[in-house]
């Protein structure tokens, strides 16, 4: 729902000067924390998440315990100064809802029945919010499940498509976000295109929809790309937040 | 095992309730039967009953839409409703659910909003949708979707004194601004087929479920993969659009 | 307390058109919800609560059981559209207390002793408030026990008693609830006339808490016999919310 | 076993601490012990001991008693009196009987609230009764109802400056205004026999206890039956409110 | 930090009267909860906190036990009517602060190791604020554990020292806690000037911090005599709250 | 087991990272590195990883200082950074560790609160400190008190507009007013002996820590007690002040 007056595409560029389908500058490191089994930080332009996975490890109390498999705790939080107004601390409804999801985005990727009794925890924390905080989060998450040895079927990327003054976009900013017609947040298994978060809300015609997810799933190949390139350069340098 | 009978069964494209695949379970809509809720339904999707209240107040705006009314989304899995739901406060399944349909709402601009403004910038009506579920057989949320559209269609304002600042919740005069009219479709996918209106044997099993909002005019309001530990491709997303918006011309009928 | 200055009986008439004695339209169903092992909707006038009753079953954790008799669990709630303002979703001081005396009614009635380690949980729902909500609930909650199948001394019968405008009532509404000179909600079981909830608050003499107590046991049969009925016609229909 | 033999002597008419059915521990009365609160008393039961305060502060009236003032009573069983009280939020035992406490004030018209009227509609006087308990051997709800009422009789308003809007909480003026006097006699059933004031260890054998809120005119303001998990007859509940009666003249006495 | 003008310091005498270094008067007894296995309550001036011990006793659930020494829990709170505004019941940041330094200036004191498995529990309740409660609060719990018999190395002193108007003081009232320059709550165990609880808050040269230390640990030998003396006088005669 | 190891290199001088008693790990401060917070700071000593963020807002002041802006001081131990902390509202020492942050910048008057004063009694400048730790691998507290007072230094107005009342974020305007600089130096003892920034396999066997807020004129504007089952003598304490000046020196440089 719109709700500023001023034009958010001028001569076929966005407010940020990206084109229609362009991707923010993506920066993506593995390793960050150091206590953690796994972690990265991934940044979309003034969008940053870390994410830092402990476990596998053996839950307990054990009456929670799954004899078949691993359990996969989510948590996804935003810093009470990773948005303009100072947030409050601690879980709120939206919160709750996007750790949902983000659990079932990444859940399809593990290999989690070779951890019988098992607890896998991952944690997303927003630090800077500039919209499409959950799909980054996805992209942060996936690279510490891979940082801490998970195995896993395919890395999940997450991008988000949406449509804005009319236009298809891709990488939705905040200030898209709140003015969009449209937004859809994904995520997905580029080897054979597996989607696993998909969510939208706006109005669009089933073509519209149908050709945004096209969009997300072709342009999210190149997110992929620099989701291996981060993990690569893990073994040549160490850095931490 | 129930599980293991789902999956034989839909194999061969059948279900345990003896439903094809594209086929809705019967529908039932009631309006007006809470008198203490200025908009009120109960929506039975076979034994899938849930009941929606829609109560009016006035309250300030938010900072950045001033002439906007404001629209609350609240559900309550109570335990009356299964053995499955526990008391206390709403659960991450309830919060999503209230949220899908809180989506399916707003953002298809079901309510004119800017009509819900009494004064800029200091008082606006406050629309509060509660959800209760009053018996757990499958498909929530598009019981859910249902009952609140019925419940919104169905609603009327208490008379306002704007001197007194009062309102006088025994008259009730006018009814809601709505736009249009919206519904959810729930789909899951099962042995890879994708099916409609699950019940909870069916949720169980799922790989994965989608629910899809579809407008009185064929468009897509909202949409959200739950449910399962699976995946949809982009073929089966695709033609998921398309059954959603067939099944729901059969919901919205009920809304006339 | 009363708050408004119009009377509430005119011509030996209650604002409804009731005699003082006179007890609102009663709906009673049992078998309302399918999943629940026992359940019932009651309606007196506009107030209008459903019950349902999980159980017997055995509790866990374990630890709380009581290996000599069943533990009674009672939760009593106002659904947010039951009042004319909204009121917020989960348990309040009120309902809280209301939830105990709900439980203290019920138990007497009840073979525990039959269910050694069990829990029987029983909850009420307010659909619709307007006025004598725990007794009503009180006839919903001991419907669905006895749908449920749970062996009962007795049925127990729930309705109120009280003073408005000097008169002695039964059945308050709403409006005589919130503006009585007393209020006498009771629960008891009709066979040796037992009684099991008792609460007052008001301005009353000693005689006219021992009249009204009497009225309402003495009308309380009426309600009685409407709680057999619609037991009865259970088994010649079923119907459901 | 204490029960059996709490039980077997309640056969003879008998109690374990000596005393006849119909008799009260010693009661205890002493006011105005806590400097910093408008109003206090504490108040024995035999070994039971309640500590009350009476704060004032000025609020909003609520929207439906615009020209009255507001009372909010609040009762903490503190870890400190009990080894059977647990540290957290009160849990049903205290709102319950920082209800029925509330109800025989409220009801009982005990306080004029309408001469806690400061200005109609926007300013009115809260009076905030905590009840905290130091030492639990039974019969709570009494000790707490006379410990708040000798609280109420000792409150007095701290000076309020209507141009500054401000309490000046060490100039102390003026009494509350009471109307009446109130107290609460409990009564327990014990093997078919009636007896007031009971200890802890008749509390855990009670069948049912009922709470009789008596004014000083002899009405009555308030009752409750809680306790055990049995029923009284229309017989005992009216031989109890006679015997409540009689017994409130004793503890009347204490707030003279 | 000073929110007054008028001066805390005249002619060398405070607020109530009292010179630099005079302590309030104190009022110490023990035994005065009678279910508690030991109480105390202790008033300086206005200042007046009743505690209790339950314990040791077995720590249950079990996991939580402790097979080499007992878990000591402590809890400070105020109650609502204590404090000029009423305070909300229930703990907030500040109880929950002072309820850990309260643990960690009692812990030296008890041979814990001497009740594997068990727990010991203490609980402050302060029923009159006037400054200095966290210290009130130590001489209350330090007499209601030698009053329930827990084996102690020595008795915990409390007491407050600190800065106004430029004076080096002790024991701070109300006004001067909210008023000073300075504030240093000290618990230590006298014999061999144990320091247990340390803290402090304003604005001081290293030289007044270590003043003013000396001087509570000085002054808190008078305290030290009050704690005996009301030890001593409990087998004298035996009073209750 | 480490716990001895570590209790066994003390009694020699030495520490399990190689440093000497009085030797801090090293330190790095970053500024401005969040975007959206008016004023960030990301401080390092050694492994352990604190991010602070400043957000400033606009708020009514509190009745006893009508004319002092507001801090609040927020400290989360978020489960990204150990394998120790847990999910949930901030525990006994995430509180604790707040507070004594806070009372060290509010005490120490490191804030000029007079200067936070837009309208009298109405409006002020409200301060929101929050503490985020990433990594946690001892010394939190002098981690945070340092990024706190980076970020303090870091932070600026976004412009306020009277007329409309409303804070235009984009456009930063002027610094904090901040009157001094203050650092914290904790110190733990082991075995009888003092040593400086201790990591957690030294905390957890220390037998008591003492944090020591120290002002760049060299005055002391808090200190705090904790950690461990032990005590201090007053010579101990003595020493751990001078100690604490000392070090404060090193870590202030930072800030410049």
């Amino acid at each position: 729902m719109k709700k500023i007056e001023e034009p958010l595409i001028v001569d076929g560029k966005r407010i940020d000067g990206r084109k229609p389908e362009e991707i923010r500058e993506i920066e993506m490191r593995v390793g960050v924390i150091k206590n953690a089994d796994g972690s990265a930080l991934v940044r979309f332009g003034n969008t940053m998440v870390v994410a830092a996975v402990y476990g596998p490890k053996p839950l307990l109390p054990k009456h929670l315990q799954d004899p078949e498999k691993a359990i996969l705790r989510c948590r996804y939080g935003m810093a009470p100064f990773s948005v303009p107004e100072r947030a409050r601390p601690g879980p709120d409804r939206r919160s709750i809802e996007i750790s949902k999801v983000l659990r079932l985005a990444l859940e399809p990727a593990i290999f989690l029945e070779e951890y019988p009794r098992a607890v896998i925890e991952v944690y997303a924390e927003v630090l800077q919010a500039d919209g499409s905080t959950r799909v980054t989060s996805i992209n942060a998450a996936s690279l510490a499940l891979a940082d801490a040895g998970v195995p896993m079927r395919d890395l999940v990327v997450g991008l988000s498509g949406g449509k804005v003054d009319g236009t298809l976009i891709l990488d939705l900013n905040g200030k898209e976000d709140n003015n969009c017609e449209a937004d859809i947040p994904m995520g997905f298994m580029p080897r054979g295109e597996k989607i696993t978060l998909l969510q939208m809300d706006g109005d669009l015609t089933p073509e519209e929809v149908k050709k945004i997810i096209r969009m997300v799933i072709d342009a999210g190949k190149k997110v992929y790309e620099e989701q291996k390139k981060a993990l690569h350069a893990k073994y040549e340098k160490e850095e931490v937040v | 095992m129930m599980e293991d009978y789902v999956l034989e069964l839909i194999r061969d494209g059948r279900r345990v309730d003896g439903r094809k695949l594209d086929e809705l379970r019967p529908v039932k809509v009631e309006t007006g039967i809470i008198k203490r809720a200025e908009g009120s339904a109960k929506v039975s999707l076979g034994d899938t009953v849930v009941l929606v209240g829609v109560k009016l107040d006035i309250g300030e705006p938010f900072p950045d839409t001033p002439n906007q009314g404001i629209l609350i989304t609240n559900a309550e899995f109570s335990p009356i409703a299964s053995p499955d739901f526990e008391s206390g406060p709403p659960g991450e399944d309830a919060i999503e659910l209230a949220r899908v349909v809180d989506r399916g709402i707003r953002e298809g601009k079901i309510i004119d909003f800017e009509k819900l403004c009494i004064k800029e910038g200091e008082k606006v009506w406050m629309v509060f949708i509660d959800i209760h579920v009053l018996n757990h057989k499958g498909n929530l949320v598009d019981a859910s979707a249902l009952a609140a559209m019925a419940a919104l269609l169905d609603a009327k304002f208490p008379k306002y004194d704007p001197e007194k600042d009062e309102l006088d919740r025994e008259t009730l005069e006018g009814k809601l601004p709505i736009n249009h009219k919206v519904v959810t479709v729930t789909l899951a996918k099962l042995n890879g087929k994708m099916l409609v209106d699950p019940i909870v044997d069916e949720e169980k099993v799922a790989e994965a479920t989608l629910t899809i909002g579809v407008k009185e005019d064929g468009k897509v309001s909202s949409m959200q993969k739950s449910g399962g530990r699976g995946w949809f491709s982009y073929d089966e997303v695709s033609k998921a659009i398309d059954l959603a918006i067939s099944k729901s011309k059969e919901l919205l009928k009920h809304l006339e």
